[in-house]
């Protein structure tokens, strides 16, 4: 096995994994552990890889190129940039932790749940890796089956309704890449990404880009967020909100900013606006939400947002500090899903109303929410704060309002994420929280530490991505070349 | 040398990590020693930088770099600490003032069921303060800026199940993180310009910049010092502040981090002064935030909010100073204020503690007779906030006063301000002291004080106390402007006095005279007036009603901003959020139904139907073939 | 030439008569409510159309239209229509009044269209039609062109004939074993 | 004296297969003994689907060059082969779900049975290869009839009887209209062989001839019919619910396939002249089968009508690539075929299946929780339903692709829109059959309880309803290859 | 060719096709719908008769004797299912024939 075929391993081997889990007749646990095993070694995979990448030089690494089916030129073409090195670390990161929640709360029907968390697992990875406009939209459709199953079946009580939007919702947006691809790709006469020559038509640009930002979401293209985010099980809401959003920013950088040059710089200011809408009202909403579900689902939209407008910002800071914000929030949406699970697990709700007081007694919890809680909202030394401060300086150099916006969505931040951790973890008892409700536990603690430990070293030493993301860390050069 | 500023900086910060991660495993007790030796060290190695620094003579600050923290392209701020006079003179105000509060508060807290959590907030504490003091640039003086702001956040809610704690706490996070917006945007001009935060680039970039643009990149600058120094208009948050533990306001709200504004000052001087309005500004904050605080606290009945307003106006003066030009003399006051300020908070913690956490002067009334020591050492600290020789205050302070008067025509009205302002610090102050120590022990006193046991406080208490007291006394007498300065001096390379702010010998005596003098009436008033009770207080009831709601501050804020953020919140979820982004789904799918139940009618299941539409659509395809050929 | 002319006069005559006789029988087969005299409105309707075939020189398809159809097929229906027995209490018509008039109107269109056509084309390569000689839809001929040219259609059809009787046993014959079982039908 | 042609067995040896073992089917249903019929017929029919595969795949293999054998009647080409290669496989997962699913109260016709599908299986089979006028007629009414009888053999049940009646009345109406048409077109050019029919429009400028495109109105309405297009569909959902389940799986997939490649080849090789008149009708045919499909099937409950519906659609997206008349939509035609014959066939045998555990119609609400009690069939069925879908689990997504690339480099940009809308209406029954199957709550669960006892073992519906899975995910991977088999038949074809 | 052209052949042949169309189209009896149908199948042969006789060649013919017989075998398969109809006592009405729907 060469190097390069590390990328194809990573995407194929939790897929075959859930296919294994689906034949073999294993006992829960049996299952259980096979199925975090696998997506263990999914990272131990990447931190080797992680550990040849060749950061000084550019272009693509790891990659490898297979026929699909030459007569429209459609090809098997996978490998990984600097930033998509990091998503795809983010991804089996976040992914590992989810499925080991999996493992812990016990969740029903175990065959069928760790398949589809495994599958889901290598179609996240295919799209940060596809190299073929074809392969990637296989894979970002690929993402939504086991998506609309795990919500459908381990959902909460509105799951129908809710699985209902974000299928369709999602499915709208990529629909309309479809026909922007075939167009796209016939007409450059190649679907391979590194291959395809920029093109200028306003049309295709705005087709993948309504895709991306319904998956981001931005503003207006948000409507299935709230109630997914709330029916979703935990874990998988983590990974909706962690993982699954960024490929969508992802999608904006990779594919409409890199490929379509002329349009980019003609919408700028209408996406730069929806970016800056999506921050603000986010942020507003997260500001009278009433559970800590629907807090966090907005300001992931906000966070989208600044993602987004440091991608167009068209800066190398704001770049580089999307890159890292993806990383950062990913991690930190994540984690902050995972405890609301946990708390709620605990209490048997998110509302305000009825929790609070939890940190009296439980160390652990308090710690661990206090802490993620205050990253999130990007308190200056941490990870968020770098990337937050990169893509609004970028920002900046655009256009002075949009920082101006982005910071004062930044003090929105401040209050509601302080609402949030307040709401559960201070002021009086709440009448749900009783005192049996225990601190988390160890296998709890296994689960959310490590990611919380990764994004405080990411504090530590932020530029380990800001500087290793673009090819020689020139974000505006490697776009303007298409990551060739 | 820098080795100790590395030291200095690490060592609080590993202590919060280790007792983090010992928890429980750690006793109550040794959390708190644990804490306490960090700080101390912390302090050794302030001591040693300094040292260094006195060694490699103070001209060249010198600055080590860890490793680039962020890096964007040319844009490559790292993970550096300076070492040069102004940083060390903090450092050691820092790490030494916060030893002594640290030492103090393991008699303060004892007994409190999360004493661990309190001592790792306050050796975090500690450290983002340093960070502050010691970055090697303005994204890490930003990032101490924002940790000091969180662990002031943590460390003010301290106590979570008190909702006015919580509440308090969010109000100074949020404010301040007002503040730290400012300063971003100011970096971010700064960024946009030079593509770098060092102090010298930055500097240098200023003085090349067109005027506006300075102007902006120095308010934004001064937005950041007076949200977190509790100017008006940013002030509201630091009377709230006052809810979390006595040490803590001794600390943070009093010695450390609400001064940091004043250092920002100085240490940005080079930008401020390139725009001098923008400084001048600061001043005017500064002369107004003394007199209004002075005012207020006339009116306060809680100890606590009486000497943070206090605080504030004695920050006032720094601003004051600073804005003015004479910054080392800023400095000088910020370090005596750290000393008397403290001194206060921890004297009056002693009383709170003796009466089982009471703050109501009234009620406190007469506790002096119990707490002899104590007494002593809060008249120490009064009389030295007032400023009267040979107490610190009045070094410092007078030269402050008399730099203003130097400074042009706007230098006199400042003047004016400042002198009124002594005039009120005498008053204020002094009410405190004769309602609450002198006189009869009142009831409540008595019978909380023999259930405390009768004992003015543990050792660990009281030591800190009497060496502040000491220093309060004596720690003033390092600089006397007209004869000699060695701080100025020692300054000098970082911090130059402006020419206009060097005042000549015979404004030094007016103003000290007068200073002195007006101390001592408002003192004379205060004791008339509350030691006495010959004279009765002055009916003015709408004076005093807006006194007492601090000028209506609190409720303009509620008003002007959080009330319509939350209502707009509000109507934005009731009347956009529901009705059209999550309806637009089903309202488009229903139409769809509607299409196929509208085909579900045609489908009438008659076979002559299907036939039918079997040979219209011949008829149809038929007539368009003919037509079209 | 008298002769020609004469004859042309016949044929017209015995045109006019055979195609009036198809047209009446056509719209009584489709206007009968009793389907048996439906049945014998479309034996006319066959015979008519076997004159038309004769004045078109087939003669070997006009007699397997009067063998074959008239014969066998019809036998076939009124046989059936005995059978079940004359159903005088279905409706002539009925259903949805909408579907009334869309049937004649599209039923119409489809017949104006081809009219329409037609004389469109009439004054063109209609008019004039091959001259053909005696052998022409002779039985030897089409026997000839059955073994030759459509060998296939000749095997296929036989086919679809045994297809469908296989049909017609499964589906029409079946009652009987289950009656002599004594079985409800 | 008369010098018959030269017939060449072996370009007919795939239907000769099939009819051979019909017939042996037929006589089993008089010598075997009752008990043993079913096996034995189905056993036939198997072998004779089997056998059918075998030569077809050898005549694929044998025909490079295509041309026309008995006396012009028949083409032997590539693309009758292939063609001839999916009915055959339908015809066997059809014989093996049957053998457990028809007739099951007495064995009462069950050989007939299977006779039947086996003759309408030779009779589309040389339908896919027919050369002449008469030829498509006659072996259309071959395959139909056949297919009538079979809607129909249910006839204990009233529904399968109306069934019957309505596909024999309205498909005769459709047959009576190719049949004039075919007249006219033969008036106009006094041919009825598609070559010729081409030759003497282009020779003689009929291009636009009154009767010429007349006819050709009528047969484009014929075939419509055919292939379930909108406006000729109105019989399909009640003929798919009526008829029993495994013929119902077996019209949608095989009477599909021959309609649309024989489609194809008589507008190809017949009436290439008249190309801007019927690509843009079966455009517009596409559009109202899209659409139709599509919004009558979101309001569906019965699960049969709503994939009868559903094949409605499909057949909207395979008419993409057919109305524009290039090779490219061509080989796209035929590579959609495969995936869509397999996954058609696969759901209505899943149906079958559960109809078979309920003893009723299978509805959106009574499919509650299979999923859980079948897991294979409820995998597969997800699969089949998100491949129908066009999400990446399937060759449908492959398929939509391409009928779009050829839609887009004919220039028909808005075709696929159009295309791309339907898809994401469509997404919402799919979806809404695997959300019955899986997620509705336990109380749902309880009312769609099994009639009784563990699920009947079935091997032989587990086998075919593997066999379609397999084709269609593979059709997935398998890209290239199938793209070749298609590119080399569609050379058959005069583009 | 003596008589009339082949035209008004075809018109007859049109009415014939037009007739049975309309029959199908209009009566309820399922017997007369299958009468119905052999009308337009015969219009369809009459068409076919006269091409082939202006034409001159003899696919027409042929091609209406084999539509003949598959005209018998729908026939017969029809009338089979009348008379399987029939013994289910089930009203001899199409219209009744409306259970599947919507």
């Amino acid at each position: 096995m060469t190097v390069s075929s590390f990328t194809s391993l990573l995407v194929w081997l939790p897929i075959g994994a859930a296919l294994v889990i689906w034949v073999l007749p294993l006992s829960r646990y049996a299952t259980g552990s096979l199925a975090v095993l696998v997506s263990l070694l999914e990272v131990g995979i990447w931190i080797e890889q992680a550990a040849r990448f060749d950061f000084g030089r550019g272009g693509l690494q790891f990659s490898q190129r297979g026929a699909w089916f030459q007569d429209l030129h459609v090809s098997y073409h996978v490998g990984e940039y600097g930033f998509s090195l990091w998503l795809v670390g983010l991804t089996v990161v976040a992914m590992a932790a989810c499925v080991g929640y999996g493992f812990w709360v016990g969740r029903q029907r175990p065959r069928a749940y760790f398949g589809l968390m495994l599958f889901l697992t290598g179609a996240t990875v295919g799209v940060f890796v596809a190299q073929d406009l074809l392969l990637f939209y296989a894979f970002f459709e690929a993402m939504l089956i086991p998506l609309y199953i795990l919500v459908g079946v381990w959902g909460g009580p509105g799951r129908m309704a809710a699985t209902v939007k974000l299928l369709l919702y999602t499915m709208a947006g990529s629909l309309l890449m479809l026909a922007a691809l075939i167009v796209y790709g016939l007409k450059v006469g190649t679907f391979d990404l590194v291959d395809a020559p920029p093109s200028a038509s306003r049309w295709i640009f705005l087709g993948f880009m309504f895709a991306f930002v319904i998956k981001a979401p931005l503003f207006p293209f948000h409507g299935w967020l709230p109630e997914t985010y709330r029916e979703a099980p935990p874990e998988v809401t983590a990974v909706l909100s962690g993982v699954i959003a960024k490929a969508g920013t992802y999608g904006m950088l990779r594919i409409a900013i890199a490929k379509f040059p002329e349009p980019t710089s003609y919408y700028r200011t209408l996406i730069l606006a929806l970016a800056a809408a999506a921050l603000v009202y986010g942020s507003v909403l997260a500001f009278r939400s009433t559970d800590l579900r629907g807090v966090v689902a907005y300001s992931s939209l906000a966070q989208s947002g600044l993602i987004a407008l440091g991608l167009f910002s068209g800066t190398s800071l704001g770049l580089d500090g999307a890159v890292l914000q993806m990383v950062a929030h990913g991690l930190i949406s994540t984690s902050l899903f995972l405890l609301a699970g946990m708390v709620e697990r605990r209490a048997t709700t998110d509302q305000f109303a009825l929790l609070g007081g939890m940190a009296r007694g439980r160390p652990a919890v308090a710690t661990l929410l206090m802490t993620v809680g205050i990253v999130s909202l990007a308190v200056p030394g941490s990870a968020a704060f770098a990337g937050e401060f990169l893509i609004l300086a970028g920002a900046f150099q655009r256009a002075w309002w949009w920082a101006a916006i982005g910071a004062g969505a930044i003090v929105l931040a401040a209050m509601y994420m302080l609402r949030a951790i307040s709401g559960v973890l201070h002021e009086a008892r709440g009448s749900l929280v009783r005192d049996e409700a225990l601190d988390l536990r160890t296998g709890e603690l296994a689960l959310v530490v490590p990611l919380v430990g990764v994004l405080l070293a990411l504090s530590a030493w932020p530029a380990g991505i800001s500087h290793h993301s673009f090819a020689r860390d020139a974000p505006t050069q490697a776009v303007r070349g298409q990551f060739k | 040398m820098i080795a100790g500023a590395w030291l200095c900086l690490l060592a609080p910060l590993g202590g919060a990590l280790l007792i983090t991660l010992c928890g429980t495993r750690l006793p109550r007790r040794g959390a708190a020693w644990l804490s306490t030796l960090s700080v101390f060290v912390a302090f050794a190695g302030a001591v040693w930088s300094f040292f260094g620094l006195r060694a490699h003579g103070s001209e060249h600050g010198s600055v080590s770099t860890a490793w680039t923290w962020l890096q964007s392209g040319s844009f490559r701020p790292g993970l550096s600490v300076l070492v040069d006079p102004l940083s060390t003179m903090m450092m050691l105000i820092v790490a030494g003032v916060g030893g002594l509060i640290v030492l103090y508060s393991i008699g303060y807290m004892d007994g409190d069921d999360e004493e661990r959590r309190y001592f790792v907030y306050m050796s975090l504490f500690v450290f983002s303060m340093l960070l502050l003091v010691e970055g090697g640039n303005l994204l890490l003086l930003l990032a101490g800026w924002g940790l000091v702001g969180l662990s002031s956040y943590l460390l003010i809610g301290f106590w979570h199940d008190r909702p006015t704690a919580v509440a308090a706490a969010k109000k100074a996070f949020v404010m301040n993180a007002f503040g730290d917006t400012t300063m971003a945007l100011a970096f971010f001009v700064l960024i946009a310009h030079s593509h770098s935060l060092d102090y010298a680039t930055s500097f240098t970039t200023a003085g090349h910049l067109p005027q506006t643009t300075v102007d902006l990149v120095a308010l934004g600058l001064l937005g950041g010092a007076a949200a977190k120094s509790a100017q008006i208009p940013l002030h509201t948050w630091l009377p709230d502040a006052m809810e979390g533990p006595t040490p803590v306001s001794a600390l943070i709200h009093a010695a450390t981090m609400v001064t940091a504004g004043v250092y920002l000052i100085a240490r940005t001087h080079p930008i401020f002064e390139q725009a001098r309005t923008i400084e001048l500004i600061a001043a005017g904050m500064g002369a107004l935030t003394l007199l209004v605080a002075g005012l207020v606290a006339l009116v306060q009945t809680d100890i606590k909010r009486v000497i943070a307003y206090s605080t504030m106006s004695q920050i006032g003066y720094m601003f004051l100073g600073a804005g003015i030009g004479s910054y080392a003399n800023g400095m000088f006051h910020l370090m005596t204020h750290a000393f008397f300020k403290a001194l206060l908070f921890m004297a009056a913690g002693v009383a709170i503690h003796a009466v089982a956490g009471e703050q109501d002067i009234r009620k406190l009334s007469g506790v002096g007779t119990y707490l002899p020591w104590t007494r002593r050492a809060f008249l120490a600290g009064a009389l030295a906030l007032v400023g009267l020789p040979p107490f610190a205050g009045f070094f410092s302070k007078d030269s402050i006063i008399a730099a203003a008067l130097h400074a042009h025509w706007y230098g006199v009205i400042l003047w004016v301000v400042a002198l009124a302002g002594t005039f009120l610090t005498g008053l204020y102050t002094f009410r405190l002291y004769f309602l609450v120590f002198p006189g009869e022990p009142t009831a409540f006193v008595r019978e909380h004080h023999h259930a405390h046991g009768g004992k003015e406080g543990p050792w660990t208490m009281l030591l800190p106390v009497g060496v502040l007291a000491v220093l309060s006394v004596i720690g003033g007498w390092l600089q006397f402007s007209p004869l000699w300065h060695p701080l100025t001096n020692w300054l000098e390379p970082v911090a130059r006095t402006l020419g206009v702010a060097e005042p000549t010998s015979w404004q030094e005596g007016l103003s000290s005279g007068l200073a002195v003098a007006l101390g001592l009436a408002g003192i004379a008033v205060a004791y008339l007036v509350y030691g006495r009770g010959r004279v009765a207080v002055p009916r003015l009831p709408g004076v005093q009603r807006a006194l007492e709601h601090k000028l209506y501050f609190d409720e303009a804020y509620d008003a002007l901003f959080y009330r319509p953020a939350a209502s707009l919140a509000a109507w934005t979820r009731r009347d956009f959020e529901e009705p059209v982004i999550l309806a637009a789904g089903p309202d488009l799918g229903e139409a769809a139904f509607d299409a196929g139940r509208g085909l579900r009618r045609v489908q009438t299941g008659l076979l002559r139907t299907y036939v039918l539409f079997l040979g219209a659509g011949m008829a149809v395809v038929a007539i368009v073939f003919l037509v079209v050929r | 030439m008298i002769l020609a002319s004469a004859g042309g006069v016949v044929v017209w005559i015995v045109w006019v008569l055979a195609g009036f006789a198809c047209l009446a029988s056509g719209v009584a087969v489709v206007s009968f409510s009793n389907p048996f005299y439906s049945a014998l409105a479309l034996i006319g309707n066959l015979g008519a159309l076997a004159v038309l075939y004769l004045l078109l020189s087939a003669e070997f398809v006009a007699a397997a239209q009067v063998l074959v159809y008239a014969g066998a097929v019809m036998v076939m229906f009124l046989f059936v229509i005995a059978y079940v027995g004359p159903e005088q209490e279905t409706p002539w018509v009925g259903g949805p009044g909408w579907q009334r008039v869309a049937g004649v109107l599209a039923a119409a269109a489809i017949f104006l269209e081809i009219i329409v056509a037609i004389g469109l084309k009439a004054g063109g390569r209609l008019r004039h039609s091959e001259h053909v000689n005696a052998p022409f839809g002779s039985p030897g001929w089409i026997g000839r062109l059955f073994l030759t040219d459509h060998l296939l259609a000749f095997e296929i059809t036989s086919i679809v004939l045994l297809v469908a009787a296989v049909g017609g046993v499964i589906l029409g014959a079946h009652t009987k074993r289950r009656d002599a079982l004594g079985e409800p039908g | 004296m008369i010098s018959t042609p030269h017939v060449d067995w072996f370009a007919l040896s795939t239907i000769l297969v099939l009819l051979g073992s019909s017939g042996l089917a037929l006589l089993g249903a008089v010598l075997v003994p009752r008990r043993a019929r079913r096996a034995f017929a189905a056993a036939v029919a198997a072998a004779g689907s089997v056998g059918g595969i075998v030569t077809s795949v050898w005549l694929y293999v044998d025909s490079a060059s295509g041309h026309r054998v008995v006396a012009d009647g028949f083409y032997r080409d590539r693309w009758t082969a292939l063609a001839q290669v999916i009915l055959c496989g339908t015809a066997l997962a059809t014989a093996l779900i049957a053998f457990e699913h028809v007739g099951r109260r007495d064995d009462e016709h069950v050989a007939e049975f299977f006779a039947l599908l086996l003759a309408a299986a030779a009779g589309m089979a040389f339908f896919v290869g027919a050369a002449n006028l008469m030829t498509l007629f006659l072996s259309l009414e071959w395959f139909s009839i056949a297919l009538y009888v079979m809607c129909a053999i249910d006839y204990e049940r009233e529904g399968s009887l109306e069934a019957g009646l309505k596909y024999l009345v309205v498909g005769s109406f459709g047959s009576a209209s190719l049949l004039f048409g075919s007249a006219l077109v033969y008036g106009a050019t006094r041919h009825i062989g598609f070559a010729e029919i081409a030759q003497s429009v282009g020779r003689g400028g009929l291009s636009d001839d009154l009767l010429l495109v007349l006819g050709l109105a009528m047969i484009v309405a014929g075939l419509g019919f055919k292939m379930s297009a909108a406006p000729f569909h109105m019989w399909t959902p009640d003929v798919y619910e009526g008829a029993p389940t495994p013929v119902t799986a077996f019209m949608a997939s095989a009477t599909k396939v021959a309609g649309l490649l024989l489609a194809l080849r008589v507008l190809q090789s017949a009436f290439p002249q008249e190309a801007h008149l019927w690509s843009w009708a079966f455009a517009g045919i596409a559009v109202a089968s899209l659409a139709v499909g599509n919004l009558a099937a979101l309001v569906q409950r019965d699960v049969k009508r709503l994939l009868a519906y559903s094949s409605i659609s499909h057949a909207g997206f395979m008419l993409i690539g057919l109305s524009v008349g290039t090779a490219l939509g061509a080989r796209a035609l035929m590579y959609y075929l495969v995936p869509y014959a397999a996954m058609g066939f696969g759901s209505f045998a899943i149906v079958a299946a559960r109809e078979r555990e309920l003893g009723q119609a299978v509805t959106l609400d009574n499919l509650a929780g299979f999923g859980w009690e079948r897991p294979f069939l409820g995998v597969a069925m997800w699969f089949f339903m998100f491949g129908f879908a066009g999400l990446p689990l399937g060759g449908g997504f492959v398929g939509k692709f391409y009928v779009f690339a050829a839609a887009y480099r004919h220039g028909w940009t808005w075709l696929v829109i159009v295309g791309v809308v339907a898809t994401l209406v469509s997404l919402y029954y799919y979806l809404g059959v695997v959300r019955a199957m899986y997620m509705r709550p336990a109380e749902e669960l309880r009312v769609a309880a099994v009639a009784g006892g563990a699920p009947a073992r079935e091997p032989l519906l587990h086998a075919s309803v593997g066999m379609a899975l397999a084709v269609s995910v593979g059709s997935l991977f398998a890209v290239q290859p199938l793209i070749d088999l298609a590119k080399h038949a569609t050379s058959s074809l005069p583009f | 060719m003596l008589g009339p052209g082949v035209a008004w052949y075809l018109g007859i042949a049109a009415f014939l096709f037009g007739i049975g169309a309309l029959g199908v189209l209009l009566r309820r009896n399922p017997l007369i719908v299958l009468l119905s149908l052999e009308i337009m199948l015969n219009g369809a042969n009459l068409a076919l008769i006269a091409f082939s006789r202006s034409a001159g060649n003899g696919a027409g013919q042929i091609f209406a004797l084999s539509v003949m017989a598959v005209a018998a075998s729908e026939v017969c398969v029809g009338l089979g299912l009348v008379v399987a109809i029939n013994r289910k006592r089930l009203s001899m009405d199409v219209d009744r024939f409306s259970e599947l729907h919507g």
